[in-house]
């Protein structure tokens, strides 16, 4: 066999050697395939391994880590939730509708592989500036596909997030995030064992669609992924929606052994990784397998993503069991091979073996490399970049208006209302305040969810930035009502080959790491996307955090707009704010740099806890994380939200900016029933944590004064109507 | 008058679920002669007065920027009279 | 008084629908698409969801099902059929009810609070609520633009056939309080005989207060009050 | 081997949002030439051997009872031999 036949399938010739030394003989083409896409990045995480090891994945509610198709937290009373996110990035850049929609089909079957039901998705956004016109063509197709295939499926998509930044440009980023609900006694898992327990496909037919989508996910994006574009798969959301309730029924019975997705490498992976985990090996027929075009070969067998399938191993006997509840739903379920003790993946055509390579080679025995890391040059000089010479804007009004209206800040309902974030009647707090919210049926619980980075502080900083993603999420739960539980993280990079992009890697994963484990949210699964670059140029770095936690009670329940005139306003944990990477300094200085703060996350977890104390209490009215666009902005986003003015006095010897536009962590906007402000800043002081009396909801207007002078004065319908204008002026 | 008619088809490798489901329908409402369904998209345009030569560049100019999604469709056009 | 639910392949309000009625202490049963039995339901909602994935055209192919036979029998006879969203697709699409769904003037998918003006409040599935009430209740569609030709807008008009129409909060009739097109605003719309409802709007995503707002049970409720009173 | 092309659009009274919107792209897109688009569908079915009366009389079935909505939609169709 040529060299190029496995360069072209995304091996390197010591990967090659390597395979051959294992199997003491050369493989044929179809056992390069099958080893290619298994040892490719998407799959066996060969660059990103060591890092990962990085994080904490225990604790006392986890009740499965990483490893698996989904994450799983004990929420009580026998329940737990189940969840997970996944990017979907260069599909989506080649076709955003069909590559946003699979995203989210392939999110689901994950969650519901496990015998979750899906309750609710989130999908984390990032594009090119928003007035460029192919940004605007991506922007539409992907929000089309993941409304085409949440709705149709019927599962609520309650929360995401969406950035505008020109890294992005050629390489957008779609992570799609799914949560559902299990009882701990119907978890299903990926495993077959049983020697002679049958294997079967069941679901949609298999087809050429994809083939090789799993390696060509794990390459740089470049022109001739034009080429590629035979690797684009359509989405059928009604047939996942007949597998999701046929799988969930099936499980319920009891005789499954294992089943898992067919997502990415197909067959393969989930063939192999079943096997693998099982201490099993399978024989396969593939002419058994039911195809949808003629004339395929076992590698395009092996290879297809089509989507729609998942592999099922039932207790010997119960096949017929599996076919009834198939055929119910419109659905094929075919028995293809068996599983055998040898731990030997031994694939068949017409009773002729085609392939043969021990399971355990293809997944512990994957190459695993330490990438060298460099710290980039351009790190030292944005960190040292000197901003105390930035000219202060006369006036804040304009900057206030201009930052509102900016495609970040700006209002994503024009995103949102094309989801159908209602569908099962259990969603409590809708999209539009910091984290969604969804009912737990038949208990007072909720479930609250977020997605939550910015990239801008990964940039400047992987490490205090990684860690300022999660304690970002965990607020954003937390003003909800929520305890934080767990995550699952989305890892966006660029080409992990060069150093630079290597040590970002590195060092934003210590900075998720750490903040994980001082807020004890452990990370339970994930997904690594590297490669993410076009011509050279990577993203910026953006490990996207996905966070769930629990509302005890649903009738404490917060969200973000101001709920009553004369409630007083009150900001817990910083007053002032930075310039360096802010949003501010981004749009009205057009310049990314500065020495981000870091977050204390001992005084982050107190001031979390201690609003999450006030709101169960009962003496919160609205709590709103401050994130993007600092002060003047979270108290404009409280206002616009509820129609409701506010008037602030703040008195502080801080640039007036970075007073009102500087960003922090650990900052947290509160409104309490009059009267009630000074006790709630008492009951701070008694636990550490700062907090100041800033002002009151009053009229229709956002009035804010500074050391006595007033510096903005806006009507609400003027900041609303800046706000929710951005995204339909560009995009409609 | 000339006026145009495109049609817009799924490439043949590309899923029609779409397609498939009608099928299935058909079959199950006593149609068991259809073995496959396809199905696409036509655009019926009216392009005024113009020699034919510049209406099919126009076409395939506007198929190739707009109405066809080259990734996963393909398509044929006809010119009418009217 | 018992209500049926049919679950057609697609649909996925079901559980919605099911829970909403059963919630208000009513008995409520599933029934197959391929069920012939109405499992004796003395109202039968058809919900809303994607039958069949909306292919070719929403509610073209759930019409065909088997239990839809028994549903049109039932309904011929008097029967309660209340459909909503993808539910009032099928019955237009059965023929129960008259006039046809285009897509969404704005061509985009719209969930959102909708405000709904009561037009006659003299139907078994509105006789709880007063001629001119605005309630509040969510929309989440893509095809939600009712059409029909002016001969049967006419007559819709003329014999209060037209129960809902999207409205501001004072009950003006505007295009900007229509989401999706929609002829005359028309949301929702009763056959002849007044015992066939079709809605757009989701009524059963408004029956608790943790949801944002009940005014979808007085739907319901309506339902029921007249069924009691025979 | 029979097959059919039916060709389905919405009727001329009934206003085509889809049409109009890609009229108005094409026209910012540089094409003022384009007075009118319409957007259709397009349904290829397989129909196996036959004879032309038959599958004639079939597409006509299949077409008023699934794949046109007579309320809002036209249609016509052609037999191809292949
Ligand atoms: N792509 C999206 N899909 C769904 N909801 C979104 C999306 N983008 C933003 N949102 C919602 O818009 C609101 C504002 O988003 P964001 O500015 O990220 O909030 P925060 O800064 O509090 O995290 C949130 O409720 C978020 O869930
Ligand atoms: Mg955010």
């Amino acid at each position: 066999m040529e060299p190029r036949v496995w360069r072209e399938m995304g091996l390197n010739d010591e990967e090659y050697d390597r395979i051959v030394e294992i199997m003491g003989r050369k493989p044929n083409f179809v056992e390069v395939g099958i080893f290619s896409v298994m040892w490719s990045e998407h799959c066996c995480y060969k660059n990103s391994k060591p890092i990962l090891r990085l994080f904490p994945t225990e604790g006392p509610a986890v009740l499965q880590g990483p490893g698996e198709n989904a994450g799983i937290m004990d929420i009580g009373d026998g329940q737990a939730v189940v969840f997970k996110i996944e990017s979907h990035n260069h599909p989506s850049a080649i076709e955003p509708y069909q590559g946003a929609a699979t995203g989210v089909g392939g999110i689901i079957r994950d969650v519901f592989t496990m015998g979750a039901r899906p309750i609710a998705c989130l999908d984390s956004l990032r594009f090119g500036e928003l007035d460029n016109e192919r940004t605007k063509h991506l922007v539409r197709g992907v929000v089309a596909g993941i409304a085409g295939y949440g709705n149709a499926i019927g599962i609520p998509t309650v929360a995401g997030e969406t950035y505008f930044h020109s890294s992005y440009q050629g390489n957008p980023l779609v992570n799609a995030m799914c949560v559902g609900l299990i009882n701990h006694d119907e978890i299903a898992k990926g495993i077959a064992s049983g020697e002679g327990n049958p294997v079967m496909v069941v679901g949609a037919k298999t087809g050429r669609d994809g083939i090789h989508g799993a390696t060509f996910a794990s390459v740089e994006l470049s022109e001739e992924s034009e080429e590629k574009r035979s690797a684009t798969q359509v989405g059928d959301p009604f047939m996942e929606k007949l597998l999701l309730e046929a799988c969930l029924e099936l499980i319920k019975t009891g005789t499954v052994v294992g089943i898992q997705d067919m997502g990415a490498a197909g067959f393969t992976s989930s063939a192999c990784e079943m096997a693998s985990r099982g201490d099993s090996g399978m024989e396969l027929e593939l002419s058994l397998v039911p195809r949808r075009e003629e004339g395929m070969t076992p590698y395009e067998i092996m290879l297809s993503e089509s989507q729609e399938r998942m592999l099922v191993v039932p207790k010997a006997g119960y096949e017929d069991q599996v076919k009834e509840i198939f055929t119910k739903w419109g659905l094929e379920a075919v028995v293809v091979g068996r599983v055998t003790a040898d731990g030997m993946m031994r694939l068949k055509e017409n009773g002729e073996v085609v392939a043969e390579i021990s399971a355990k080679a293809l997944t512990d025995k994957a190459p695993v490399y330490h990438k060298e890391d460099r710290e980039p040059l351009y790190y030292q000089e944005k960190k040292n970049t000197d901003l105390s010479h930035i000219k202060q804007k006369e006036d804040s009004n304009a900057v206030l208006k201009k930052l509102i209206a900016s495609p970040n800040i700006a209002s994503k309902e024009w995103i949102y209302r094309q989801y159908d974030h209602q569908v099962g009647a259990n969603t409590v707090v809708l999209p539009g305040s910091d984290a969604a919210v969804v009912r737990v049926r038949g208990t007072k619980k909720g479930i609250a969810m977020t997605t939550d980075c910015n990239s801008r502080y990964v940039y400047l900083d992987p490490y205090k930035g990684g860690a300022l993603a999660v304690a970002e999420a965990a607020r954003n739960l937390v003003c909800s009502g929520a305890k934080p539980l767990g995550v699952t993280d989305c890892l966006n990079f660029g080409n992990p080959e060069k150093p630079e992009i290597f040590w970002q890697f590195k060092q934003a994963c210590l900075g998720v790491a750490d903040a994980c484990r001082a807020l004890g949210t452990p990370v339970t699964g994930g997904n690594v996307s590297l490669y993410n670059e076009t011509t050279g140029e990577a993203v910026l770095p953006t490990p996207t955090i996905g966070m769930v936690g629990v509302v005890e009670d649903l009738a404490y329940r917060t969200t973000q707009e101001f709920k009553g005139v004369g409630d007083e306003i009150i900001v817990v944990g910083g007053l002032a704010g930075s310039l360096a990477g802010s949003e501010y300094l981004a749009v009205c200085h057009a310049m990314e740099a500065g020495n981000i703060s870091a977050v204390d996350l001992t005084y982050e977890k107190k001031v979390q806890e201690f609003t999450l104390e006030q709101i169960k209490a009962g003496k919160v009215r609205s709590a709103h994380d401050c994130a993007e666009g600092g002060l003047a902005v979270a108290v404009a986003e409280s206002c616009v939200g509820s129609g409701l003015g506010a008037k602030l006095e703040l008195n502080c010897d801080e640039r007036v900016d970075a007073l009102l536009f500087g960003e922090a962590p650990t900052r947290i906007i509160l409104s309490v029933p009059a009267g009630k402000g000074a006790e709630i800043v008492d009951a701070a002081k008694l636990q550490g944590v700062h907090a100041w009396q800033v002002g009151y909801v009053f009229g229709n207007s956002l009035d804010v004064f500074v050391n006595g002078t007033q510096e903005i004065t806006l009507a609400v319908d003027e900041l609303k109507t800046a706000w929710k204008a951005t995204l339909p002026n560009h995009l409609d | 008058m000339l006026s145009a008619r495109v049609f817009v088809t799924l490439k043949k490798s590309i899923l029609d679920p779409q397609g498939s489901t009608i099928q299935r329908a058909l079959k199950s409402m006593g149609y068991p002669e259809v073995d496959e369904v396809r199905q696409g998209k036509l655009f019926e345009l009216k392009l005024g007065d113009m020699e034919r030569e510049k209406a099919v560049q126009l076409v395939e100019e506007m198929c190739t920027k707009l109405l066809v999604n080259p990734v996963i469709e393909q398509y044929t056009f006809e010119l009418l009279e009217d | 008084m018992k209500f049926g639910v049919v679950v057609f392949p697609g649909s996925n309000c079901d559980a919605d629908c099911y829970h909403a009625v059963k919630d208000l202490g009513h008995a409520v049963e599933y029934i197959w698409h391929k069920d012939t039995d109405l499992k004796g339901s003395d109202c039968i909602i058809i919900p809303g969801g994607f039958s069949y994935g909306d292919y070719l055209r929403s509610g073209a192919i759930a019409r065909f099902s088997p239990v839809m036979d028994k549903v049109i029998e039932f309904a011929n006879q008097g029967g309660y059929v209340i459909g909503i969203c993808n539910g009032f697709q099928i019955l237009l699409e059965c023929g129960l009810l008259p006039g046809a769904m285009l897509r969404n003037n704005h061509l985009k998918f719209r969930c959102a609070d909708s405000l709904l003006k009561i037009e006659n409040a003299d139907t078994p599935f509105s006789n709880l609520l007063e001629k001119g009430q605005v309630i509040q209740v969510p929309v989440a569609h893509g095809e939600g633009n009712y059409y029909i030709d002016s001969e049967g807008l006419k007559t819709l008009e003329e014999t209060g056939r037209i129960v809902f129409r999207y409205s501001t909060s004072d009950g003006e009739i505007t295009q900007d309080a229509n989401p999706n097109g929609s002829v005359h605003n028309i949301a929702g719309i009763v056959n002849e005989a007044g015992n066939v409802l079709g809605m757009m709007p989701h009524p059963e995503r408004c029956v608790d207060e943790l949801l944002g707002g009940t005014d979808g049970k007085l739907i319901f409720q309506s339902i029921v009050a007249r069924f009691e009173r025979g």
